[in-house]
């Protein structure tokens, strides 16, 4: 995965000079985890350069580039860093066509490692995304496949809209065979990752993996799980998932994040009202507890797992 | 020791002890030191122009406000020099990035004021074309647009763009930590980005020595490496001079700066306050006397700049621009609602698709049920 | 409500000198709503003062005075000046308990006067609950009707632990025959404030009386609907809005805030999840479209309204 | 012209040119005007005693860290003078609020290591007691801790209470709106404040002179209304002798100040980073010559105060604080997972009786499993 963006990046620059990449160490150091690597090295400090240590100014700087012209695709270093340029996204970056009544356009990609599972000190595990789902103007996506990985995020820096990429930090290191370029599906569109038939897993990000591994581990039971990874939470492709409850008539929705008020709300309110008469239970909800993101040796106990959806599956089917 | 050699007089970092003045406050005019003025007659005139028609747009929105025809405006009153000659420095390629309060630099750089005015109408978000007129949207949220102006600037210098931008924030928006950061990219990315503060000594109720203990704000810069100035902002002559040097260093590839232009604020904080609450008449009274239009008008008159014949001129020009903002706004309806879908993304959701079609049946039975 | 508000901060500060407030505009002026008025002159520059212009300086300053052992309340003089804050709320005052494994305890009061429909200027009229309802460590309320405006804050006040309290702007004006002190149910409580059958309509904050409004509307159609005031987003009281779902077996919740990834969404959740087989419908949702908020003139076609609310209900009806 | 008068003499705002040095690069002891030192032999020792205390249990936690008992590190390795001669300058109720590099602050300031050490090995979010110990939860995100300080202060000040906060942050962090706010928030307020900034020339990979064109850090107190002090951090007389200027004026009401102490990280920024691409051998080389440690030797030789049994002493002192940490970090086991519900609210919502109870399930099915 952190090869298919490092790829992806080099490519994206390759092919269009307004794009351009900053942030805290991006340049020299190649990012904290080598995402950006030899960017600097390959098309100079007026293409990838390191900023002053300040998250609001990262995306405020990235605004006004965007208006001047470039296409900035900047770092937050991690999720937890994130907060303090809450402001710039929401009232700013996410608004500004609609401001402007359309006249400005800003196409700026904010890249977002985020979630748990490595065991990271506090405020590195963190998965913000609802707090951005609920911010019209912008697009959030998260892939939880390399090739995706990819083509996701050439497509978010291609967009004119800017989109908040959250990349899953625990799945760089997730192999797949895909040949580079790839193009696969565009943002807004879910992608049935598995088929089935007894229930359907919903998640995104580094919840897609998981997933599988319980549907994979869900077939001893007997179940056949469809999983489906969402890939674009805003836009939300509500055709897929409502098709894929309409065959299975059970649904359960995944994510890292608390539970409470997260995107898994969304998933589930929109399922009810799409697909009522489908559903033969209501749909689950697995994540995190309503706590905040534990310390490093506690993580396991706090984030779902392949038990904890078989769990949710089982208590569905029960219904 | 290793450490960064420091400049040879330290104390050159240091703004000078007193603000720039070429008005004194008789109108007499002294040219100062490293301030030089390059202005024609042509120039005087046109920046007492932009003053006066400045002055009249700002009534007329408060006399709209006052008729339940905008739903708040913030007055420029008396901050007319500050904005009109920073704003004068400027060339066509440059961009502004404006707080609320910048009528008088919008009209220095030939946006329609109707245009602002709606967004204080609410008929839509904002009005004018920030791509046209390189002014960007009026901004709201304190000391924000600061950073936007120095990510134009850092994109204009990375391409190699000859282009100064000026962002206009007030005293108070320097507490925000956005201005700072602000300052400290356009610094060391050494953006041609000039931060021009109106120092109108108030942040809604609150005092400039409840904002902060600097000993002005022209101080701030040393903390970015950068020369701070401060001006009189009463004082267009002095307004205009500093910020010509300021863009003309900038434009030089020598950096951003900070300008404070001490001035003061003679009306309510938006028509929604109420200073009388905060503020006295006797200190009111005091800035009154510094009124920024006599003061250039005495200058004019003096130098024979300023008679009847071009009086009228402006009053006829000013009148034509209060008319047309009466006739833009007055009663001006909204927009067609199905428009707010229009601009959020290129390419809406699905969504959006549903939405609409809920507004269209709303609006179809308000339509019967009328 | 204004006036309850500001009573109950006399009182507060009366009741207990560690009680201290402070913001932007509070001082002298008594805040742009006037909620803070009187405070200063009656208790003194040191109880009640003036900050610079600095939201997030404003949160983390009262993180330390609170650890020092004040109790403040301070204010964000809107809801679209809550966002510069997000860092210190999100990151320090609702984790600081967690982080020192309960050692340290931060009774702060973020009062928020948030929502539309008074023809404000952009920025001041968002409602950002939805923000604040996923973070962990945080309390959540907001009032619709005054005595609980009074009630809930000096609740909010006294509480350990921090609160953002969202006072409903547009409720200022609105009145309410009530002796204060008054005590009304605690935070994690929601009330009933109409009985009915046919449906039940939850909100909070302003949309309180728009849902009273509505249910008596709903009488020429024959429905008697139920209202149900949430006010306290988190905690939430499942246990209320389940027993009323039981009954009416239809629900419709209804805010300003745009529905995707709304605060609804969790509400729907709930109630799918825990009184499946009671809901003859889907939960619906009313709110704001999913656009940032419109300018002023526009803001009545966004906002939810009696006839978009019985709307709902009709859909519900006749699912 | 209505400005606020400016000092006598403007330079005075600025800091000196050269740092306060008080040991030279060869150990030799000049004392400097203006910043006496007011330690008796027992202090030279404990100054000494801190930093070598330091310095082991840093080595400690690295290995700890090696041997996969800690998740990630930040060393102190180079800056135990600043972080002592800091910290020593506090009194007994005075509070210090620092970030996650403050290893030696803490000892000095009685938190026991291993606490500190939870942390990095993920038992707990943090371990030690704030309120017992005065001393603040490391703060990860960069500068927000800044704040607290700042309101720590603010309390101590209207409650009228005589107590210094003294607040350690990076030099990257000076780039963060929250420094500023918190700079200015404890200006305005007189509040008993030391920004302590400690220089190490780098923010992760990110070297000095990208984060800042401010001559030093410490001239950005100017923008602040406040002192702005420089010291040779490797210096731990030097550092503490600022410290306790800064110290006792803001006990004296005098308000609050920065301090920049110039030091070097000699390690990598954590153990999860590798600093060969962002620097050099021979930039490293040149500061390890300059090592704090060594220069307060030589000095204290030739003073007569430390011989082979104090140092005996010490060593032994350091040998049991690392096997303290050892013996209580080894194969630590995490507490109970059920603890997750504990802390998040005095009073916690029903739900969480539901979450308590699925946790149980989980760990009891494990159990089961197991
Ligand atoms: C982030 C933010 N916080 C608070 C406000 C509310 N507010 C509007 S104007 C203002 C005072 C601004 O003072 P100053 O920067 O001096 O500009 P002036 O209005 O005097 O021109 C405040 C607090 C806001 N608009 N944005
Ligand atoms: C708000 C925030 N942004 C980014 C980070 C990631 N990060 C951790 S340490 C660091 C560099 C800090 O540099 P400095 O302030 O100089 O302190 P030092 O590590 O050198 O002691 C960064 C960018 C963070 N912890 N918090
Ligand atoms: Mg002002
Ligand atoms: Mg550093």
């Amino acid at each position: 995965m952190a090869q298919a963006l490092n790829t992806a990046l080099h490519d994206a620059m390759g092919a269009d000079d307004r794009v351009v990449v900053f942030g805290e160490d991006v340049g020299k150091l190649g990012g904290v985890f080598r995402i950006t690597d030899k960017l600097q090295q390959r098309f100079g400090e007026k293409r990838c350069f390191d900023t002053p240590l300040a998250e609001s100014g990262i995306v405020g700087s990235a605004i006004g580039m965007a208006l001047y012209g470039f296409k900035p695709v900047v770092e937050m270093q991690f999720d937890g860093f994130t907060y303090p340029a809450f402001e710039q996204i929401v009232s700013h970056l996410a608004k500004m066509r609609n401001r402007s009544r359309g006249r400005v356009q800003l196409p700026v990609v904010i890249r977002i490692p985020f979630g748990g599972g490595i065991g990271a000190v506090e405020h590195h595990s963190e998965s913000p995304e609802a707090y951005f789902t609920h911010v019209a103007g912008l697009k959030v996506v998260s892939p939880g496949i390399p090739s995706d990985g990819y083509s996701l995020l050439r497509e978010s820096i291609a967009s004119p809209d800017p989109v908040l990429f959250f990349e899953p930090k625990r799945r760089y290191w997730l192999k797949e065979d895909a040949d580079l370029p790839v193009t696969t599906e565009p943002i807004g569109t879910a992608v049935v990752r598995r088929q089935g038939t007894t229930a359907t897993l919903f998640a995104y990000g580094p919840m897609v993996r998981t997933c599988l591994e319980a549907a994979q581990a869900g077939e001893s039971e007997g179940w056949e799980l469809e999983v489906v990874d969402l890939r674009s939470l805003n836009p939300f492709d509500a055709e897929t998932v409502v098709a894929s409850v309409r065959k299975t008539g059970h649904a359960v929705v995944v994510h890292e994040a608390q539970v409470f008020s997260g995107f898994g709300a969304e998933v589930a309110a929109q399922v009810a009202e799409r697909a009522f008469y489908s559903l033969e239970a209501p749909v689950l909800r697995v994540g995190g507890f309503d706590i905040p993101y534990p310390a490093a040796k506690l993580e396991e106990f706090h984030l779902p797992d392949v038990d904890r959806i078989l769990d949710a599956v089982d208590r569905s089917l029960a219904f | 020791m290793v450490t960064a050699p420091l400049p040879p007089d330290p104390a050159a970092l240091l703004p000078p002890p007193e603000p720039v003045q070429v008005l004194d406050d008789s109108g007499t005019l002294h040219e100062v030191d490293g301030f030089p003025l390059d202005l024609k007659d042509e120039d005087f005139r046109n920046l007492y122009r932009y003053m006066v028609l400045a002055r009249r747009v700002d009534k007329q929105a408060i006399n709209l406000q006052r008729q339940g025809q905008l739903g708040v405006y913030a007055s420029l009153l008396g901050q007319e020099a500050a904005q009109v000659g920073g704003a004068y420095a400027l060339d066509e390629q440059d961009w502004v990035f404006p707080s609320y309060r910048e009528m008088g630099a919008a009209l220095v750089r030939g946006v329609d004021p109707s245009a602002i005015l709606h967004l204080f109408r609410g008929t839509w978000l904002s009005d004018h074309d920030p791509m046209a007129t390189h002014f960007g949207l009026l901004s709201i949220p304190i000391a924000t647009q600061a950073l936007h102006a120095a990510g134009y600037a850092m994109g204009a210098k990375l391409d190699g763009k000859d282009l100064v931008v000026m962002s206009y924030f007030g005293d108070g928006a320097t507490s925000e930590g956005d201005a700072h950061e602000a300052m400290n990219f356009a610094a060391v990315y050494d953006a041609p980005c000039v931060f021009f503060v109106q120092n109108n000594q108030y942040a809604i109720s609150v005092p400039l020595s409840k904002q902060t203990k600097a000993p002005t704000i022209a101080h701030k810069a040393v903390g970015y490496g950068m020369p701070g100035y401060r001006c009189d902002g009463n004082d267009v002559l002095a307004s205009y001079a500093v910020a010509r040097k300021a863009v003309d260093r900038a434009r030089a590839g020598e950096g951003p700066c900070l300008i404070e232009a001490v001035t003061y604020r003679m009306e309510a904080h938006t028509t929604a306050d109420d200073p009388t609450r905060y503020r006295t008449p006797e200190e009111l009274a005091r800035w009154k006397a510094r009124d920024p239009i006599a003061r250039f008008e005495t200058f004019l008159t003096a130098e024979g700049l300023l008679d009847d014949v071009f009086r009228a001129e402006i009053d006829e020009e000013a009148k034509a621009y209060a008319a047309r903002i009466r006739a833009e706004l007055y009663d001006a309806p909204h927009g067609d609602p199905l428009e707010l879908f229009e601009h959020v993304y290129v390419d809406p959701p699905a969504s959006y698709a549903e939405q609409r079609e809920q507004l269209r049946r709303e609006l179809a039975a308000n339509e019967a049920g009328a």
